[in-house]
C-alpha cells in the first residue's frame, strides 16, 4: 500500500551511504515475523540491502532517537522520516534536543501503518504472512492456508485513520511527492467524552487507567519526553513512583505526563501505539491540543523551529480560567 | 456549629504581592470566612505547579484554589498570565477525567480586595462543602 | 431594548457577522459613500441604528436600495466594522419577510444591459439571489 | 535535622483572644525537628526578640517559626532578630495567626485547630529550609543612552549632572531628534529650537557626556550593572574633532540634488551635509551613496576647500566596546507610512502632506523659509483641510494603521491650525475630527482658543475620500452633526498620521532582552509602579519608545529614568534577593522553555561539559540564571518539564511540605 | 478425568466461588484478557494468555508489606498483612504454570518470602491445555508441552466439554467440592485433541529455537558480545517486557509518607529501567546495554547457573507481542545463538 517501494529508500540509503552524505542509516530492520520490524542503525550497504525494510508496520517514530544516536557521531545520520515524524523532528529542534547538522532527512511519504493488534482481531492468532494486496492486507496464519483479505480500513491504526497530515515539515530532500495538511476527525472522540456527564467521564477513564501497569512505554517512546531525568524516577520530585498503586497514582501520572507534553505533544500517536494495554492515551494530549487550539488558537507543535509553546507564551486577552466550562458548555 | 459536620479540606495558594495581602486585608477588616481554608503563600501564582495541587487533593484537600494579582498587576509583569493559560488546561482536563470541575478554582484578588477573598472563600468553602468529600481524586492510603 | 428589537439585532449582526460595537463614530463610511446623497440613512446611522436596536425604521427606508455594494466604506472603515454588510443584511430581513421574490441565475441573462457595468451586475445578483 | 524553635505570639489578645496559643506552642512541640517552643505576649517587642535570640543560643537553634502576623508585617523584624542571633535570616518562617486565622475566625476551638496546622506547615518547610546568601555584583558607574532626542538628550543631562559618565548612541549625524524638526510647541507656542538647542548645547559641553552620533548599537550583553556594549560608529568620511562645521565643503559639493531628509524630503542637500544648522555635534557628514568620490573616486572637491583638513575618504566603521551600569532606550517614533491610505491621495498629490512636513512647511528653517506654500506650485493655500486620526485608533485586525490612540496629534493639528489663521487670516482651516482629546494641562484651552478665537472650523466627521482635480483636491467628508456630505475643494491637506516606534527599536530589544507589546513599543516592569522601568533590569525606558507622548511628559518620563538610573550607579554593588531561581544542570534538558517565560531575562544557556555513564565526555545545553536580573516570580520552575529548575525560599519540596502539612 | 459440559461452565465456576474466590480470564474491554474475579455478569473469554501473567496472584504488582504510625515523635510498626483467604486461579495456560515453580525457587528458597508463600499455599490453580497456540509460542524450546498444562488441575477444552484431572492434592481437594456437578470420564477425546494440537506445534515457526548455546557456564563467553550493543541499541528502556513476562521476578521496596506515618511496599521492578539497582554510589549498570545485556543474561545464564539448568523463560510470547520496537528474547537468542538458531 505505501507509495515508495522498499527498493527506493534501499537505493537511496545505499547511495548517501557510499557518496559520503551520510555516515549511518537509521532505519528498520527485518524481525522474527511479517510484522514485527526494529528500528537500527545500518553501518554498511550490504547490511542495508539485506536487513532493511519498509512496509506496513514501520509506524515507529524515529525523532527521539536522534537524541541519542547523534551524540556522538562522525558525520551525518540519515534518517527516513514520515510526515507525522517530521513534526516530533521540528519540536525536538526547537528544544534544542539535537543539532540539525548531524542529521540527513529524507521525507517519504506513508499511506498509514497497520495495527497488527487489529489484524489479529479479524485473523486470528498463528500469523505466518501479512502482504498488502490492493487496497488491503492478504493475510495467511498456520491455521488457514488459504490468505484472507483485510481492509487498511479495518486495520490501519487509530492515529492512521485520523491522520492530521501527510505534509512533511522537515527534510534534506524528499522521496515521492509532499502532501497537504489534513482536516481530520481527530478531535471527535475527545468531543464524544466531553459531551458525557462527569460520572461517566469517571467511569470511562477509571476503566482505562486502572489497566495501566506502570510499564513507562508511553513515556519512554514519546518524542515530546526527553527529560535528561523524569519527574517521576525522581525521588526529590514529590511525584517519583514505580508502580501504579492505586487509582490516585494513576491518574497522577497520566495527568501529569499529559500536561508536561501539552503544547509540546504533536500528536504523533506513539504513546497509544506502544501501550501494551491498549490504554487511549492519544486522548488525553488530543484534549489538550484541543483546548489550546481552541482557547489560544489553532496550534500544531513542530509545524516549524522555533515556534513559542503555547504554555510558554500568553496572550493579554487569554480566557479567563472559570470560562473555559462556560465555553465548551455553551458549543 | 455541629460538632460532626462535615468540613471540606480547602488549600489557597496565594501570590505574595496581591492575594495574600488580600487576605490579610480581609483579617484587619475581620471579613469572616471558614477556618477550612488552609492559605500558602507562594511568590508568584505562576510559582503554582500542577503538581502542587495534585499533590493536595491526593493528600485529602477538598478543594484547590489560587489566587493571583489581576491581569495585567501581576508583580513580575506576566507570571499570572503564564498561570491563567496553565490553570485554564488543567482544570479543563480535570474535568474531562471527571474530576468535578467545582473542585478547582482560579481567582484574582487583588491587595486592596480583603472583602472580594473573604467573599470568594466563603464561596468556595461553600460549593466544595456541597460536593461532599473528594472520592474521584483520592489517595486512600492518605487517609488514616 | 425592546425584546423584538433585540431579536432582531441579534440576527442582523449574526448574518451579517458584524460587530457595531466596534464602531468609533468617526463617520468614515459615510464620507466616503458614493450614493450618500440619495440615501435617508447614511451608512454610518444604519450602523449606530443597528446597534441601538433602532431597526424598525430601517427595514422602510429606501436607503436599503439606494446602496450600490461597492464595499468602500467596507474598504475605508478604521475599524474593520463593514457597514455595506450591515445594509445587506437588513435588505435581506426585509426580502425574508417579503417572501421569495428571488433572481435565480438563470434569469439574469435576459435583464442584461450592455451598458451595465459588471460591478453592477454582480452586486445585484448578490443582492437578490439570498 | 533541623533545630527548630517555634514562638506563638499572643499579640495582646489579638491572636490570644481567639486561638489557645498554649495550646498551639504545646502541640508543636512534638513536631519533627522541634527542640523549642514558647509562646509570649509580644513576639516582635524587644523583649519578645530577647526570648528568641535567647531560645537560638541555648538550644542550638537552626530554624525558628514564629507563629504571629502577617510576614508582611514582622518577616523582616524576625529575620534580622535571627542574624543578630547569628542565625541565617532566611532560615524563619512565619506562621500567620492573626491576619489570616485570629482575626477571622470567631471560634475558639476552630482558630486553635488552624493555628495548629498553619505553624505545622511552617515547621514542615523549615525543615527544608537552607540558608541563603544574597549574591553580590559589582555596578559599572557609566550609563548608555540610546537615543538623542529630546529624550534622551534629558534623561543625558540629568545622569550626567548627578556626576556620572553618559554616553549618547544616535544613528543621525545631529542629535536633536523629532522635536528639532518642529516649529512651534504647544500649548504656550514657543519655537522649539529656541528651547531644545541650548539643551544640545549643553550635552556637547558636559564633561561627563560623551555623544556617538552617526552611530548604532551592534551588540549587548551582561546584565544589571555589567553591560558590555558594542557600539558602531559609522564612517562619515569627516574628522570629528578637526571639523570646526564651517559649511565650506558643503557649499562646494557638486551633488546638489539628494533629497533632504531633514525636511522630509522636500528640498535637496548635498553628498557632503550638515543637517541643520544648529546640528550636535557640528561636523559635516559625506552621504557615501551620493559622493562621487567615494563612488567612482572622481572629485575630491570637498577636500581641497577643507582648510582644516577635516576630510578623510578612507575613514572605516569604528566599533567601540564600553562597559555600562544601565541602559536607558530613547529610540522615539516615527509617523507611519501613508502608502496604504489611498483614500487620502498622499501619493498622488504633492499637496496632500503628513503634519511632520507640516512643520517643516512652516519652520523658518524650512525649504520655504517659514512661508507657507504648497508644495506643488509654491502657492499660497486658502483652504486647508486637517484630518485627525489617520492610521490612529484602527482595528487590531486592519491591514493598515495602529490600534493605539497616537495621543500628540489633537493637539499639534489644534496648533497648526492656529498657527495658519494666525499669519494667514484669510485662509479657510477646517479640521475632521473623530473626537479631540486634550488632557493635560491648558491643553483644552488651547483648543478652545483655535475655535473660538481663530476661528477654526472643527466638523465631527472623518474624510472619506480626497481625489485630486487640477490645483484642488476635492475633499468628501459628512458632517456628522449637520448629517450632510460635504465637498471641499482644499489648496492644500494636512493628514495627522499615526505614530510608531522607530523600526531599530525592535532589533535592540532582542539585544536587551527587553519585552515589547505588539505594537513594538517597550513594556515597563510595572504599568503603573514601574512605568520607566523595563522587565530587563538595568534597563530603562525614557520617550516614546515606551508609548505616545507629548513633550512635556517625555521629558518628565526622561528625568524620571534618570532618577532610577543614578538610583542604580550610586551603589557599588547591587545587593540580590536570594529568593531566586537555580537550575540543577545534571537534569536540565537545555529546552529554552524557561528562558521563554522569564520576564525579566535572567535565563542564558551555556553549553558545557558532563562525563556520561560510559566514561565519556558530553557536550550539552544548560539553562544558566543571573542571580543580579532573577527576581524570583518561578514562572520558569513550572515551565521546566523535569523540575531541573527550583526557587530558593520557595522550592517545591518546602511547598509540597506546606500542603503535606495543611493536609495531615 | 472428569468432565462438565460447556453449556454449564458457569455453573462450575459458581460452585469452586462457592467455597473461594475464583478468577477466570475475561475481556479487558480492550482487545485484550484480564483475570477477574468471577461474580454474576463476568464471562469466560476463551483467549491464549491474559495481557498480564497470573503471577501477580503471588506475586503482586504493588502489596503493602508492613506500616509505621506517627504519633508526635513515637513510631509504631504493624504487620498489616491481610491474605489469608483461599482462592483459584482459572484457565493457567502451561507456560504461565510452569512459571510458577521459576518463581518458587527464587521466593521460596531460604530465606523464604513470607508474602509470597502465604500467597502460594491459599492459591489453587486451575490449568488449561492450549488448542490454538500463537506465532509467538515457543513454550517447547523450554520443555514445556502446552497440551499437559498441570497445576493443582489440569484442564482440557475441547468443542464441547471441560475435561479436569487433578494434579496435587489440593486439586483434589477442589475436585472433591465439584464432583456433583462434573461426570466421570475417559480420555480418549482430551487424547485427540492433544495429538490435534502436538501437530500444530510442529508447524510454528518458533519451534526450532534452541537453548544450546545458553544455560549454566555461558557468562565468560556471551557476557562481552559485541551483539549486545546492537541488540540494545534501540531499547527504549521501558519495561513492557519485564511487566508482561511471567518469570521476572524483581522488586522494589519503597516508602510512602502518608502524612500520618509510612506505609512500606515493595513493587515490581524492571531492571530495564534507568534507576534499577540504582544505590548510594549510583548505578552499577550505567547503560541502556548493560541493562538490556543483564536482563537476558539473567534469564538464559544466571538463573540456569544457579537452578539446575532450569531457563527463567517459558515461552508465553508476551514480550514478543508487547515490545514497542520488537525486540524480544527469541532476537536475542538467536543472534547470540549463531547457527544453532539458523
Amino acid at each position: 500500500m505505501q507509495k515508495i517501494t522498499r527498493d527506493q529508500i534501499v537505493s537511496k540509503a545505499v547511495s548517501l551511504l557510499q557518496d559520503g552524505t551520510v555516515s549511518a542509516v537509521l532505519g528498520w530492520r527485518q524481525g522474527e515475523f511479517c510484522y514485527d520490524v526494529t528500528p537500527s542503525v545500518f553501518n554498511t550497504a550490504e547490511d542495508i540491502e539485506a536487513n532493511f525494510v519498509w512496509n506496513d508496520f514501520c509506524g515507529a517514530n524515529f525523532s527521539k532517537y536522534l537524541v541519542s544516536k547523534t551524540k556522538n557521531i562522525d558525520g551525518k545520520l540519515l534518517v527516513f522520516l514520515k510526515p507525522c515524524d517530521t513534526y516530533s523532528f521540528n519540536q525536538l529542534l526547537t528544544e534544542h534536543r539535537f543539532n540539525r547538522e548531524s542529521v540527513y532527512v529524507v521525507g517519504i511519504p506513508c499511506e498509514g501503518m497497520v495495527d497488527i493488534s487489529k489484524v489479529k482481531a479479524v485473523s486470528g492468532e498463528g500469523i505466518v504472512c501479512a502482504e498488502s494486496k490492493g487496497a488491503g492486507l492478504s493475510v495467511t496464519t498456520i491455521y488457514d492456508e488459504n490468505p484472507k483479505e483485510i481492509p487498511y480500513a479495518e486495520v490501519l491504526s487509530e492515529r492512521c485513520l485520523n491522520c492530521k497530515s501527510k505534509k512533511h515539515v522537515a527534510y534534506d530532500e524528499l522521496l515521492g511527492d509532499e502532501g497537504e495538511v489534513i482536516d481530520s476527525a481527530r478531535f471527535d472522540e475527545v468531543e464524544k467524552l466531553e459531551s458525557m456527564t462527569s460520572e461517566e467521564r469517571f467511569a470511562f477513564w477509571q476503566g482505562e487507567l486502572s489497566r495501566c501497569i506502570r510499564c513507562n512505554a508511553c513515556r519512554d517512546v514519546c518524542p515530546a519526553c526527553t527529560c535528561e531525568k523524569c519527574v517521576f524516577d525522581n525521588p526529590n520530585s514529590g511525584a517519583e513512583s514505580k508502580a501504579p498503586t492505586n487509582s490516585f497514582e494513576e491518574q497522577m501520572f497520566h495527568v501529569i505526563r499529559a500536561f508536561h507534553v501539552a503544547g509540546r505533544c504533536t500528536d504523533c500517536g506513539e504513546c497509544s501505539r506502544v501501550c501494551p494495554q491498549n490504554i487511549p492515551l492519544h486522548l488525553l494530549n488530543r484534549k489538550f491540543i484541543k483546548d489550546i487550539n481552541s482557547f489560544y488558537g489553532d496550534y500544531q507543535a513542530g509545524a516549524e523551529v522555533g515556534m513559542r509553546a503555547p504554555l510558554v507564551d500568553y496572550d493579554l486577552g487569554d480566557l479567563e480560567a472559570c470560562d473555559v466550562f462556560e465555553r465548551r458548555d455553551s458549543e | 456549629m455541629q460538632v460532626n459536620e462535615y468540613r471540606p479540606l480547602i488549600v489557597a495558594f496565594c501570590c505574595n504581592w496581591c492575594s495574600y495581602a488580600g487576605a490579610d486585608l480581609a483579617g484587619n477588616n475581620r471579613l469572616n470566612y471558614p477556618a477550612d481554608v488552609k492559605i500558602i503563600r507562594v511568590p508568584c501564582s505562576c510559582r503554582v505547579n500542577p503538581m502542587f495541587i495534585l499533590r493536595a487533593f491526593q493528600r485529602g484537600a477538598d478543594g484547590v484554589i489560587i489566587c493571583g494579582c489581576h491581569p495585567g498587576d501581576c508583580h513580575y509583569t506576566s507570571g499570572n498570565y503564564y498561570t491563567r493559560r496553565r490553570m485554564a488546561l488543567l482544570f479543563s482536563m480535570l474535568d474531562y477525567l471527571g474530576i468535578e470541575r467545582e473542585r478547582t478554582r482560579l481567582e484574582w484578588v487583588s491587595a486592596a480586595e480583603g472583602a472580594k477573598f473573604a467573599a470568594t472563600m466563603n464561596d468556595f468553602a461553600e460549593t466544595v462543602a456541597a460536593l461532599g468529600e473528594n472520592k474521584r481524586l483520592e489517595d486512600l492510603r492518605c487517609k488514616k | 431594548m425592546h425584546k423584538d428589537n433585540e431579536k432582531m439585532k441579534s440576527e442582523i449582526i449574526r448574518r451579517s457577522g458584524v460587530n457595531p460595537s466596534k464602531c468609533m463614530r468617526c463617520g468614515k463610511c459615510s464620507g466616503t459613500c458614493p450614493a450618500y446623497d440619495e440615501m435617508e440613512y447614511h451608512p454610518h446611522q444604519f450602523v449606530y441604528m443597528v446597534e441601538s436596536g433602532d431597526i424598525e425604521p430601517l427595514l422602510s427606508s429606501e436607503s436599503l436600495y439606494k446602496c450600490l455594494s461597492c464595499f468602500a466604506c467596507v474598504d475605508r472603515c478604521p475599524r474593520g466594522v463593514e457597514p455595506a454588510k450591515l445594509v445587506e443584511a437588513v435588505r435581506l430581513s426585509v426580502i425574508r419577510q417579503q417572501g421569495a421574490n428571488h433572481l435565480t441565475a438563470n434569469d439574469i441573462p435576459e435583464m442584461l444591459d450592455p451598458d451595465l457595468p459588471q460591478q453592477a451586475i454582480v452586486s445585484a445578483f448578490r443582492k437578490y439571489t439570498k | 535535622m533541623q533545630r527548630i524553635g517555634v514562638f506563638v505570639c499572643w499579640c495582646g489578645t489579638n491572636i490570644a483572644g481567639t486561638v489557645d496559643v498554649a495550646a498551639v506552642s504545646e502541640a508543636l512541640k512534638s513536631e519533627p525537628g522541634v527542640v523549642f517552643s514558647t509562646n509570649y505576649q509580644y513576639m516582635c517587642s524587644q523583649a519578645g526578640q530577647d526570648i528568641i535570640k535567647d531560645a537560638v543560643k541555648e538550644h542550638n537553634l537552626t530554624g525558628i517559626v514564629v507563629c504571629s502576623c502577617s510576614p508582611r508585617m514582622h518577616e523582616a523584624t524576625f529575620r534580622k532578630t535571627a542574624a543578630a542571633a547569628g542565625l541565617n535570616p532566611y532560615m524563619v518562617e512565619i506562621a500567620n495567626i492573626r491576619e489570616q486565622c485570629s482575626w477571622v475566625h470567631k471560634d475558639m476551638l476552630t482558630g486553635t485547630e488552624k493555628a495548629i496546622i498553619l505553624g505545622k506547615a511552617a515547621v514542615a518547610k523549615v525543615n527544608l529550609n537552607t540558608p541563603l546568601t544574597p549574591g553580590e555584583s559589582p555596578v559599572t558607574k557609566r550609563a548608555l543612552v540610546i537615543g538623542g532626542g529630546i529624550a534622551g538628550i534629558q534623561t543625558a543631562l540629568d545622569i550626567a549632572d548627578a556626576g556620572f559618565p553618559v554616553d549618547i548612541v544616535e544613528k543621525n549625524p545631529t542629535i536633536g531628534g523629532k522635536m528639532a524638526q518642529l516649529d512651534k510647541t504647544f500649548p504656550t507656542l514657543d519655537c522649539a529650537a529656541c528651547i531644545l538647542t541650548p539643551k544640545m548645547v549643553d550635552v556637547a559641553q558636559h564633561e561627563n557626556i560623551r555623544i556617538f552620533s552617526y552611530s548604532e548599537v551592534e551588540e549587548i550583553g551582561g546584565f544589571v550593572g555589567n553591560f558590555d556594549v558594542k557600539i558602531k560608529k559609522k564612517a562619515r568620511f569627516v574628522k570629528e574633532d578637526i571639523c570646526t562645521g564651517c559649511g565650506a565643503c558643503v557649499e562646494k559639493c557638486p551633488m546638489k540634488k539628494i533629497p533632504n531628509e531633514f525636511n522630509l524630503g522636500m528640498d535637496n542637500r548635498r553628498a557632503v551635509y550638515i543637517p541643520f544648522a544648529q546640528a550636535v555635534p557640528k561636523v559635516a557628514t559625506i552621504d557615501p551613496s551620493a559622493c562621487n568620490m567615494l563612488k567612482s573616486g572622481k572629485c575630491g572637491i570637498c577636500s581641497k576647500v577643507c582648510t582644516a583638513g577635516a576630510i578623510d575618504y578612507k575613514q572605516k566603521d569604528e566599533l567601540i566596546e564600553e562597559k555600562y551600569g544601565a541602559i536607558v532606550v530613547a529610540t522615539g517614533f516615527n509617523p507611519i507610512s501613508m502608502d496604504k491610505f489611498d483614500e487620502f491621495a498622499y501619493n498622488q498629490s504633492r499637496d496632500v502632506i503628513t503634519s511632520l512636513e507640516f512643520e517643516r512647511l512652516t519652520n523658518a528653517a524650512g525649504p520655504t523659509q517659514g512661508k507657507l506654500l504648497r508644495p506643488s506650485d509654491l502657492e499660497h493655500p486658502h483652504t486647508i483641510v486637517f484630518v485627525q486620526c489617520v492610521g490612529s485608533r484602527c482595528d487590531a485586525c486592519a491591514e493598515k494603521g495602529k490600534e493605539y490612540c497616537s495621543k500628540i496629534c489633537c493637539m499639534y493639528t489644534a496648533k497648526h491650525a492656529m498657527l495658519v489663521r494666525d499669519k494667514y487670516p484669510d485662509t479657510e482651516v477646517y479640521v475632521f475630527y473623530i473626537d479631540v482629546r486634550t488632557p493635560g494641562k491648558n491643553f483644552d484651552e488651547f483648543y478652545r482658543r483655535a475655535v473660538e478665537e481663530y476661528g477654526v472650523r472643527y466638523i465631527k466627521g472623518m474624510v472619506g475620500k480626497i481625489t485630486p482635480e487640477g490645483d484642488k483636491l476635492k475633499v468628501q467628508a459628512s458632517d456628522l452633526l449637520a448629517d450632510k456630505q460635504l465637498h471641499i475643494d482644499a489648496d492644500l491637506v494636512v493628514l495627522a498620521a499615526a505614530i510608531e516606534p522607530d523600526k531599530t527599536a525592535r532589533p535592540l530589544a532582542t539585544m536587551l532582552t527587553a519585552s515589547m507589546d505588539t505594537n513594538d513599543f517597550f513594556t515597563e516592569a510595572h504599568p503603573k509602579l514601574r512605568p520607566v522601568e523595563s522587565p530587563t533590569a538595568g534597563v530603562f525606558l525614557s520617550g516614546t519608545c515606551q508609548g505616545p507622548k507629548d513633550i512635556p511628559e517625555t521629558v518628565s518620563q526622561a528625568s524620571a529614568a534618570a532618577a532610577k538610573v543614578i538610583g542604580l550607579l550610586v551603589k557599588d554593588k547591587l545587593t540580590g534577593n536570594p529568593c531566586i531561581a537555580s537550575p540543577n544542570e545534571l537534569m536540565c534538558n537545555g529546552c529554552s522553555s524557561c528562558e521563554r517565560v522569564c520576564p525579566y531575562g535572567a535565563i542564558t544557556y551555556i553549553d558545557k561539559e558532563f562525563p556520561q555513564p560510559d566514561r565519556t565526555v558530553a557536550v550539552r545545553r544548560v539553562a544558566q540564571v543571573n542571580p543580579a536580573v532573577c527576581q524570583g516570580c518561578g514562572a520558569c520552575t513550572v515551565a521546566c518539564m523535569s523540575g531541573a529548575m527550583d526557587l530558593r525560599g520557595f522550592m517545591s519540596s518546602q511547598i509540597i511540605a506546606e500542603v503535606d502539612a495543611i493536609c495531615k | 478425568m472428569r468432565r462438565i459440559s460447556l453449556y454449564s461452565l458457569d455453573s462450575l465456576f459458581g460452585e469452586i466461588s462457592k467455597s473461594m474466590t475464583l478468577y477466570i480470564p475475561a475481556s479487558d474491554n480492550a482487545g485484550g484478557a484480564v483475570y477477574t474475579k468471577y461474580e454474576d455478569g463476568v464471562e469466560y473469554l476463551n483467549t491464549l494468555n491474559t495481557v498480564k501473567s497470573p503471577k501477580n496472584f503471588f506475586f503482586p504488582h504493588t502489596e503493602d508489606l508492613m506500616e509505621f504510625k506517627l504519633q508526635g515523635k513515637n513510631i509504631d510498626i504493624l504487620d498489616i498483612r491481610q491474605e489469608s483467604e483461599d482462592f483459584a486461579v482459572f484457565g493457567v495456560r502451561g507456560c504461565d504454570v510452569k512459571s510458577f515453580d521459576i518463581l518458587d525457587r527464587v521466593f521460596l528458597s531460604d530465606p523464604v518470602d513470607s508474602y509470597y508463600a502465604t500467597r502460594r499455599e491459599h492459591g489453587v490453580i486451575i490449568s488449561l491445555a492450549c488448542t490454538k497456540p500463537s506465532e509467538t509460542c515457543f513454550c517447547t524450546t523450554f520443555g514445556i508441552d502446552p497440551t499437559e498444562p498441570m497445576g493443582d488441575i489440569s484442564a482440557w477444552m475441547t468443542e464441547s466439554h471441560l475435561y479436569l484431572q487433578p494434579v496435587t492434592e489440593k486439586g483434589k481437594a477442589l475436585m472433591s467440592k465439584i464432583e456433583h456437578i462434573t461426570e466421570a470420564c475417559d480420555d480418549s477425546e482430551v487424547l485427540a485433541q492433544k495429538d490435534k494440537t502436538k501437530n500444530i506445534l510442529s508447524k510454528l515457526p518458533l519451534k526450532d529455537l534452541s537453548t544450546d548455546a545458553f544455560g549454566s557456564g555461558k557468562t565468560k563467553e556471551l557476557f562481552d558480545s559485541p551483539q549486545w550493543a546492537e541488540l540494545s541499541q534501540s531499547c527504549l528502556g521501558c519495561g513492557t517486557c519485564t511487566f508482561v513476562c511471567p518469570t521476572c521476578q524483581c522488586y522494589d521496596i519503597k516508602d510512602f509518607n502518608t502524612g500520618s506515618g509510612v506505609i512500606r511496599y515493595r513493587c515490581w521492578d524492571s531492571c530495564m529501567f534507568s534507576e534499577f539497582t540504582k544505590m548510594a554510589h549510583g548505578n552499577p549498570r550505567l547503560t541502556q546495554t548493560e541493562r538490556f545485556r543483564q536482563r537476558f543474561m539473567h534469564k538464559l545464564v544466571y538463573y540456569p547457573e544457579n537452578n539446575d539448568g532450569l531457563f527463567s523463560c517459558v515461552g508465553c510470547g508476551r514480550c514478543l507481542s508487547k515490545c514497542p520496537i520488537s525486540m524480544n528474547i527469541v532476537k536475542v537468542m538467536k543472534s547470540l545463538g549463531g547457527d544453532k538458531n539458523e
